[in-house]
């Protein structure tokens, strides 16, 4: 007979899910370092108050928080080759998309995501920065990049970092989105040999372990930026 | 060197700076004089631009900028006229002192570092803070970051320097050597709008003062004629209240 | 297990747990209620047995399978195959309840795919990690190393993966049921690109319920064991089937 | 003959969704306000350094994080009856869970997991208040209490309010994780509704539909809390 | 009244107070003069232990505590007996000048809103800004800012009042305005320990002086003696440069 749970099974499942960090960590990474720079100039167009894209911005922001990733993601990996083919109906033309590969538009789809959440975390961390700090900046005649980049930046980063980290580690779990579009990483691979057997709670909880692991690494590296960050702050 | 004309600010219904007209020459050291909330800081900021006036015309050292017209050139144009020690002194938290001396030189006038921290050290040591060199400004004293703020406009080098309140934290020693500093880039030729209710700074350095009051100049005159003779009654009662 | 025995009737109640999400087998209707294939074949046999009531309760895959080892279900109802390794875990009833036939769908310009299992070798076929039919691939995979196809998970539902035939990104789809698959051709307008033909696997997936290993379990494998004889003998099995179906996909005794 | 995407179904489809968003926003709103409880006294911890405390909270926001929500879920709904299950058949008890319902655990479950996420916001806006604000507190003798409650609470939540933005708009769609306890929402109800006819795309847009106008009310409320906490902060 | 005994703070290197002692009694209007950086910022805030003294004891109105071996009843109960006004007014940002006075009344003296509502207003008249009562702490201007600061600390009604540079900030009309009300409170007995510069504070409102540099009292005397006839050479030079 067999057991209700099997530490071995989890044990033994550990190492092949596992071989897929790689691609979990690829996406995040990447698609985290997407959604920073992106997100950082939507929340730049907010917090100038630039006119138009302004109001781009917020729909943007309003439009991505608001519909599912996951649609998102099965939108652009299956519309754009819809699209496409529409349009080469249409015109004859022959484009081809089906060379790229999913993974890209994961990071795509991700980062994109992720931008929209990073840009509040960013703004509203901008915007906790004194006005004093920067009328010091312009009364140097600083243009509004340097006072950014000198003493605004600097001085939010502190503030936003925390934030930050909450979207990281989001978006470490996130990626488990990729198998919509086909894409196998941890958890994908978790759903498969789970499905071999039917042991779905060992692979949870195995497929857990791995992310624990990865959250603990990052949350450990985290906690080393803010300490060295915060120091120029403190009191003693 | 500077010139105002017909500058008006008001904060909602307080009516801060009304239509205000003066004009300075180069090297003149006026000093601006007031009471509490009288609008002295509001000038001062609206000099640079930093207060956007609600009309009137400023202009320094040939550029000219007019409120409800400006643009980002012209406003640039203007700051590069001038540099300010802040009331608040603002001073950058996340960089130390000598960081906060040298990033507009590096930053803005494209110094190369090495000069720049030269230039920052040979300020600090002026003002008595070289052994505070790589100190956040959370751990200054009071007088300590004012003394940072000094250094840092100064460091500038502008057509025109605005100081608001430069002396208020300091011990009667610092006020000397500040008083003294603030000399000498006189005696170079160097224009100074100061805001300040230190005496010694009003006999001694001003070569003009301006009283605020209720949004207007009720007097301008040379520091002799206003303290041995003030034209304007309600000045009379607050240099009384100086002299003390 | 007591806790299952209404008090005084006799009657005991079983609750039963399908995924919803897979028509015409399982799904929720209008009424919300779970309903197709999976869910009539189990009212036939609460119906034989006076002394059982089930219940129908539809939930999400990830949970399904935790919810039958904690107790919240004791059956699933929801097309699972068997094999050797969810046998170590689960109770199978001896009896399957459907049989189906397999379909590979292509694109209509593909000459190189057909209902020959030899023809998928080397191709990339799109498949559902929760379906029978990828259980088949795996193991055929397995004991055809040098014929094998490439598996392409997914997860779930079919209009995913015809779309990736569709794209280009596979070059084909098993489905478990050539009905369903012709049923969502045809609905969707994509019987003019893809063509949809038998795939004879040879071995047919067959589908199971699936029980705890414990006391209730082996009482309803008997239950169920018992009853889906009498069904398929009475030919009940064969009419469901033919209803919900459209064809004849009851096993054979 | 069908179509590949039919509008009608679409539209058909919404109100079908549409019926469950009550639930959805029940399980939405009382994670929220548990989650905000929660996680206001875990950031406590963390900002006031309480000795043991501050590593609890430490362990608990690293575990909550690092697992993927849906199988806390799982584990906490399937999980526990399992484990009541072990101990009544060791120990002779007879505990018996079944009489909660799932939107319970769901709240319990998401809420605890989002107070993970928003203590870490809440302590990057405590500790974004100037020291002096307290040192001002303490200096009139207000307690550690008063002065968060008076003081620290009302400036960082000007900071914390776009994050926690964010948080709220997650857990809105993050409610269609329940659906593995068998509760439907608007997501499961969507997919029920596309299984029918294997029209996923079609429901899939009608159910970002309905996610996006709550997404867009919640943000204009959250737009119109910020302007007027702001006021205070603002130079004109 | 208050007792200071073996008090020391270093920052790292740099030791700020040195082993001080020194004792105030009721009644007492004892100004703090030295040079910037000198520390009296720290001792001020060693006196209510917003800075955790490294070593020493304090003791105001019968409540000791030992630096390492406080408690939190008795920091309490030491800020009980004190109330401060901060180099850099720490006015609460997110209350208006009126709310930055009734706070502590309510919350920490537990008086009814009204009440409180009423004394801050009674305050705000005297420091001149009943007008600004609603506004916030951004929009006041500096000397603003300062003035409700002091109405902040008096409001409180301590036993022992800490003022750090009060009056730094203020045209000499004000300064005028809130040497009368330290005049005052003086004379109705309360123990006063003010920073200040002002030199016409040191003269007029003071009852002994202390002078703090290098981490030491060097001079502990009463204004007449410290002006005509200062026992230590470094004070004569100090004052000197404030007498100009
Ligand atoms: N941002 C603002 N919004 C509203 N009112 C303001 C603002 N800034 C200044 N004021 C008001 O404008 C008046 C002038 O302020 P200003 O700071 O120019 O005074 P000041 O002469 O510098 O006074 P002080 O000597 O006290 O620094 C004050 O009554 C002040 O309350
Ligand atoms: N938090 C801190 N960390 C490190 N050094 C500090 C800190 N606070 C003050 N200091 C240093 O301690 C010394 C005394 O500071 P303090 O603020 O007490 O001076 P002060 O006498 O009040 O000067 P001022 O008249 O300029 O306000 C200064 O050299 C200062 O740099
Ligand atoms: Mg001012
Ligand atoms: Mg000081």
């Amino acid at each position: 007979m067999g057991k209700i749970f099997s530490v071995e099974f989890l044990i033994q499942s550990i190492p092949q899910i596992a071989v897929y960090l790689p691609i979990t960590l690829l996406i995040t990474i990447a698609s985290c370092v997407a959604g920073l720079i992106v997100g950082f100039f939507i929340a730049l167009a907010r917090y100038f108050e630039v006119r138009v894209l302004k109001t781009v911005a917020k729909v943007y922001i309003s439009f991505i928080r608001g519909t599912p990733t996951m649609v998102q993601l099965v939108l652009v990996y299956y519309g754009i080759p819809i699209l496409l083919r529409v349009m080469n109906e249409a015109w004859g033309t022959s484009f081809d998309i089906n060379g790229i590969h999913p993974v890209v538009f994961a990071i795509i789809t991700l980062g994109l995501n992720a931008a929209a959440y990073m840009s509040e975390i960013i703004r509203s961390a901008l915007m906790s920065v004194d006005e004093g700090q920067v009328e010091a900046c312009y009364s140097l005649n600083m243009t509004k990049w340097q006072a950014l980049i000198s003493v605004v930046i600097p001085q939010a980063f502190v503030v936003a970092l925390p934030s930050l980290g909450n979207n990281f580690i989001s978006l470490l779990k996130e990626t488990s989105l990729v198998f919509n579009i086909a894409v196998v990483d941890i958890m994908a691979q978790a759903r498969i040999v789970g499905a071999r057997s039917y042991r779905y709670f060992e692979v949870y909880i195995a497929v857990s372990l791995i992310y624990w692991v990865c959250c603990m690494l990052l949350e450990r590296l985290l906690a080393k930026i803010e300490t060295y960050v915060r120091r120029k702050e403190r009191r003693s | 060197m500077v010139e105002v004309r017909g500058l008006c600010k008001a904060f909602g219904d307080n009516q801060v700076l009304k239509n205000l007209d003066f004009q300075i020459e180069k090297g003149e050291v006026v000093t601006l004089i007031g009471p509490s909330g009288g609008g002295k800081t509001t000038l001062l900021r609206s000099l640079n631009w930093l207060n956007v006036p609600d009309a009137g015309r400023v202009t320094i050292d040939g550029v000219t900028i007019e409120a409800g017209k400006e643009n980002k050139q012209q406003i640039r144009a203007l700051r590069e006229k001038t540099s300010m020690v802040f009331q608040h002194y603002n001073l950058w938290k996340n960089k130390t002192a000598l960081e906060n001396i040298t990033e507009g030189l590096i930053r803005v006038q494209k110094m190369p570092k090495v000069q720049a921290v030269e230039k920052a050290e040979h300020l600090l040591e002026r003002v008595g803070l070289i052994e505070k060199r790589d100190e956040y400004p959370v751990r200054l004293s009071g007088g300590q970051q004012q003394r940072v703020g000094i250094a840092r406009a100064l460091a500038a080098e502008p057509q025109v320097m605005l100081f608001d309140e430069p002396t208020s934290a300091l011990d009667p020693e610092w006020i000397g050597g500040v008083l003294d500093v603030m000399k000498e880039i006189a005696a170079d030729g160097m224009t100074m709008i100061v805001v300040s209710h230190e005496m010694r700074f009003v006999k001694n350095v001003a070569s003009r003062i301006l009283f605020l009051e209720g949004g207007q100049i009720v007097e301008d005159n040379t520091p002799e004629k206003l303290f041995n003779n003030p034209e304007n009654e309600r000045t009379r009662a607050f240099l009384e209240m100086a002299e003390l | 297990d007591d806790k299952k025995e209404s008090d005084n009737s006799g009657v005991t109640t079983y609750t039963v747990g399908t995924e919803g999400a897979y028509p015409p087998f399982n799904l929720v209707n209008e009424k919300g209620e779970p309903d197709g294939y999976d869910i009539a074949v189990m009212k036939a046999i609460d119906d034989l047995n006076p002394d059982v009531e089930f219940k129908y309760e539809a939930t999400g895959w990830d949970g399904i399978f935790t919810a039958l080892e904690s107790g919240k279900i004791d059956v699933i109802a929801s097309q699972c195959g068997k094999n050797e390794e969810r046998e170590q875990k689960y109770l199978f009833p001896d009896i399957p309840y459907t049989e189906t036939q397999a379909a590979i769908v292509f694109k209509k310009d593909r000459t190189d795919i057909s209902s020959d299992v030899n023809s998928i070798a080397g191709k990339t076929i799109v498949s559902a990690t929760s379906g029978a039919q990828t259980n088949w691939l795996e193991n055929y995979n397995k004991e055809h190393p040098d014929k094998a196809a490439n598996i392409m998970y997914a997860d779930g539902d079919m209009s995913k993966m015809l779309q990736e035939v569709i794209n280009g990104r596979a070059d084909a789809h098993i489905a478990s049921i050539k009905v369903t698959a012709d049923y969502v051709l045809k609905e969707q307008g994509l019987d003019s690109e893809l063509e949809c033909l038998p795939f004879e696997t040879g071995d047919e997936t067959t589908t199971y319920m699936l029980l705890r290993q414990d006391e209730s379990g082996e009482k309803l494998k008997k239950i169920i064991d018992d009853s889906l004889k009498t069904l398929i003998e009475n030919g009940t099995l064969k009419e469901l089937s033919e209803k919900y179906l459209d064809g004849d996909y009851a096993p054979q005794l």
